[in-house]
């Protein structure tokens, strides 16, 4: 199957609200922006609108951008043998700047060989974009990728971090306040360095765990260049992938 | 005529050894516990001399024994004084501390709990390893056991600082376990508590601590019963704690970092003994009535050589004080020396 | 100019040793480890030893090793039309575990030219020796760059930041314990996160920045996928280049 | 017979609004200072009003000022009292902090000096704004202004907390630089010190504080002239200063986050006017010899309404005391009525 990718019109939008979860931002950007909505389509009129993404411009200027720096602590006592690794959170807003992939969504119906090539068509989409517009761009381009739920749709990584910081529902802020519930969230969030072993074990396991649902792009994003940042999620502990703009738009 | 003293507070010195040996057999488990090994004991005492002798040691310790001397002069408590705290080197506690996390938007404030490792206590003078028969722990001997500690200290305020502190052992069970250490320590370390404090006791605390984590701990992610253990004091420690907070010590700040236990802290001028302390002169032997102006005090002399404490009835502002015999002999005094004193409250005193 | 890339052997020990600076390591790496060192001589004869690269397998996991995160906090306040980026450094041990290229040196007389091949030769070799060795490597490649350097050969970084916190002289330090005495320089540098913009701004304009005469064995690695990982050396500043190893062996 | 009270310490009312503002006008730039503008003083006092009649506020901010008898009732000084630090918002310090960084290979140990932004001080009763002509400086005005507001706080404790705190202008010169916040504040906020302070007073000192760095300052990292300008005292503020150092502040653990200047800290019952208060009847007017006995007293009604607090020779020990009628009247009391008193030293006091 092949793919057209175009900008989202407003006629799309009703079709592709019903894929994106509540939270997500469905405003058109402007033309000759930074900023990108683009709709994967099949190639002839195969079948509709079928998945999107998202091109966010610099992120984080406007409003702080948060997200955890995963780092390592060696504790040693060579008298002791002992030898001891640990990871670190460390909330910051590192990625500030970068342009960003976000709230790519598709089609329910759509088969994972038709989801791989639609991701595909629409990362190569959103390079021609971010290289047309290379001047209004960062030199790092990110993608956040969802984290690990349980059953019910909790995240193991809040279960074991955040909730100890804030009681109320992460989601429902982050549904009712946009962007901004999650610099609110952050607010609450602890601010020097966090041990990772004081977390739960299901936390410290979840951190930088994507979401199975989102394994095609991240498939996609790896094969593409994209690597782990060593940031992660402050809500559901996903992990940031990230690769230079420039380095990506020489690869072949 | 009242009867003779009972307890004598004096320095350890090396004939107590057997004596020591069988109260650090008995003693509980805890950081400042006395080492059970005879060998450990003996250079404790032969290193109290030294510092009697000579306290411009960084790491002067000053070890003190109690006897009953209705007992023959048995051995029944012992307890010590560390001029310095971490002897020249670091010591480290964690300092509770509490910081507001409010997001308006939210409608949420937080008031988080942190424990932060730090060394503010470093230098500081200790009181160390308090231990008593427990058939002796409810009474007076106690209290001379504990607050003698602080009438010489207030004597010889050239040795020590201005600042007390008292570590006191947290919760653990039988076995030696230890909840604070278990979710904190443990995550660094991979050894239980009784390894650690071997370990601690050989290569020094500082030593060990400087191998926890710098940044500080958040309280909210450890277990609740880690969290309801924080600052919790040992059943054992309840009387040594309770006569030094009745002293005017404060226990709300900072934590021993391995075991999580209140260390407590104050400055010498506002501790009851060190508020009431004054100097009598002593006079020959004349008959002393229990009248109602008459109350418990600490007693001793303000020779450091020799240096012996008891509690005597005394009139509460007279500026001499007429011993018998047997007390000045106790106490190594003559007629014409002077005393320093400071009474006991009434019920709880005596 | 063609060049050939061997294993170093004993008898090339004292011509090496005059290039390379007093404290560095010429021990020789056991065969089948994961290290190696390795050396750049003409083909044919042509020239004898040009220049020498070090493999040094997974690294900090006996003796610790540290380095600077380099972090972005945003201060803002919309309200007040406040938005502060901030550079953080946060002293850590986040490369341990990676393999690494260290201590690139060359003959004196070696022309520009002549050094970007024969760095490019042996950072093919390396390659070849981690994918031989790849069981016993770690998951990612760094290579620490030496930073700025004034007339005098201080380090303007230390200047402003380190200094503050031992006055002594940190070369003399690493020529007398070598790798442990950064160990030791570390354990009195600031534990905590500190703000960049407490340094001087010549140690700020120092960070990151690799002297001039690594320029060419900087452009080799670029050339060759790694980036700056947003990691510095503690004592000069200069900047860790890293990549994915395995992602470092599937480039044509 | 002796003088009639020249100073007399009352609660602000709106007839003093022209007043407060020559003080307002004349006071030294300092975080603590009074607005200087007319309606801003007229809510001042409006709101201590009503703290006055009702401090369960959180914002509660009592408001005083001290009268020149002598000069027909002419307002010469004014203090303030806020009931809690922070008023429900979080209140921000730096807290001094001192950790040793060793290397023993390289034979290094540092004292390391960070400051640390806390929380420690939030919810503590707050002594602010203390301003006095400078002609009364010296004298024993000055001693009702400052240490009245202690004895109103120890005859009103419901009210207030135990931990008493005091903000004091740090190092700024006639322009209003500021070494402490060109070095810190500036560099997060592009503001220089008198734009921060209006900032301050109008969005709240805690939104400000919350764009400070959350990690500690390394103090070695700063200029020479700033290290030296922590915690160093303005000048101007010298006399409130030593008046609260006097009565047992502590000075050393605290500092302003945006001035840097030292904030004092106490607990009530340790300070000297606290400890010296003592309640006496009062008794129809008879001669008061002023013999060797008697001391200049701090003295005020026990009734909230009307209160009222002067100066008065007492003797130190008598449960009652004989007030002529001007006296009596100008406290607003009658025979019967109880009266606190403490007592100021002697040279320093009068």
């Amino acid at each position: 199957m092949r793919w057209t990718v175009r900008p989202v019109q407003a006629a799309d939008v009703p079709v592709l609200s019903a894929w994106l979860p509540a939270s997500a931002d469905t405003t058109l950007p402007e033309p000759g922006t930074a900023a990108a909505w683009l709709l994967a389509e099949g190639a002839d009129g195969a079948c509709g609108p079928s998945a999107c993404l998202r091109v966010r411009g610099p992120i984080g200027l406007r409003r702080p951008r948060h997200w955890y720096h995963v780092g390592c602590v060696v504790h040693a006592a060579p008298e002791l043998q002992l030898f001891h690794r640990q990871h670190t959170l460390l909330l910051g807003n590192d990625h500030t700047g970068a342009s960003e992939l976000a709230a790519g969504a598709h089609h329910p119906a759509l088969d994972a060989a038709a989801q791989a090539l639609a991701w595909r068509a629409l990362l190569m989409a959103a390079r021609e974009h971010l290289q047309a517009t290379r001047a209004l761009q960062g030199g790092m381009v990110i993608a956040e990728l969802p984290g690990l739920r349980d059953d019910q749709g909790r995240s193991p990584f809040w279960q074991g971090l955040g909730r100890h910081f804030h009681a109320g529902d992460p989601d429902a802020v982050l549904q009712r306040l946009g962007g901004d519930g999650r610099a609110q969230l952050a607010a609450l969030m602890p601010r020097q360095v966090v041990y990772a072993s004081f977390l739960s074990p299901a936390a410290q396991a979840a951190m930088a765990q994507a979401a199975p649902s989102a394994r095609l792009w991240m498939d996609t994003l790896a094969d593409a260049g994209f690597r782990y940042s060593h940031h992660i999620d402050i809500v559901d502990g996903g992990p940031v992938f990230e690769t230079h703009l420039d380095s990506w738009c020489a690869r072949r | 005529m009242a009867d003779a003293p009972r307890y004598l507070l004096r320095p350890a010195a090396l004939a107590d050894l057997t004596g020591l040996e069988r109260l650090a057999g008995a003693s509980a488990i805890g950081i400042s516990s006395l080492p059970a090994d005879r060998e450990a004991l003996r250079e404790r005492i032969i290193r109290s001399q030294h510092s009697f002798a000579d306290g411009d040691e960084p790491d002067a310790h000053y070890l003190f024994v109690l006897e009953d001397r209705q007992q023959a002069g048995a051995l029944v408590g012992t307890a010590g004084i560390a001029a310095r705290a971490g002897a020249g080197d670091r010591f480290y506690s964690y300092r509770n501390e509490f910081t507001v996390h409010a997001s308006p938007a939210l409608g949420a404030r937080n008031r988080i709990h942190t424990l932060h490792l730090c060394h503010d206590l470093t230098g500081a003078t200790v009181l160390t390893g308090f231990h008593i028969d427990p058939a002796h722990e409810a009474g007076p001997g106690a209290q001379l056991l504990s607050r003698g500690r602080l009438l010489f200290i207030a004597s010889f305020p050239e040795r020590f600082t201005d600042r007390i502190v008292s570590e006191h052992p947290g919760l653990a069970d039988e076995s030696g376990a230890c909840p604070f250490w278990d979710a904190v320590g443990r995550r660094f370390f991979h050894l239980d508590y009784p390894a650690a404090e071997r370990l601690a006791s050989g290569q020094g605390r500082a030593f060990l601590a400087e191998l926890l984590p710098q940044s500080p701990i958040y309280v909210p992610l450890l277990d609740e019963a880690t969290q309801w253990a924080l600052g919790q004091l040992h059943p054992v420690a309840e009387r040594p704690f309770s006569i030094l907070l009745d002293e005017g010590f404060d226990a709300d700040t900072w934590l021993n970092v391995f075991d999580g236990g209140p260390t407590m802290e104050a400055r010498l001028p506002m501790l009851k003994t060190a508020r009431r302390l004054r100097s009598v002169g002593v006079l020959p032997p004349a008959p002393r009535a229990t009248r109602g102006g008459h109350a418990t005090h600490l007693a001793a002399g303000r020779r450091l050589q020799h240096w012996r404490a008891t509690l005597l009835e005394l009139d509460a502002t007279a500026p001499a004080v007429a011993l018998r015999d047997d007390e000045a002999a106790l106490l190594g005094l003559s007629v014409g020396d002077s005393l320093c004193v400071a009474a006991l409250d009434g019920p709880d005193g005596v």
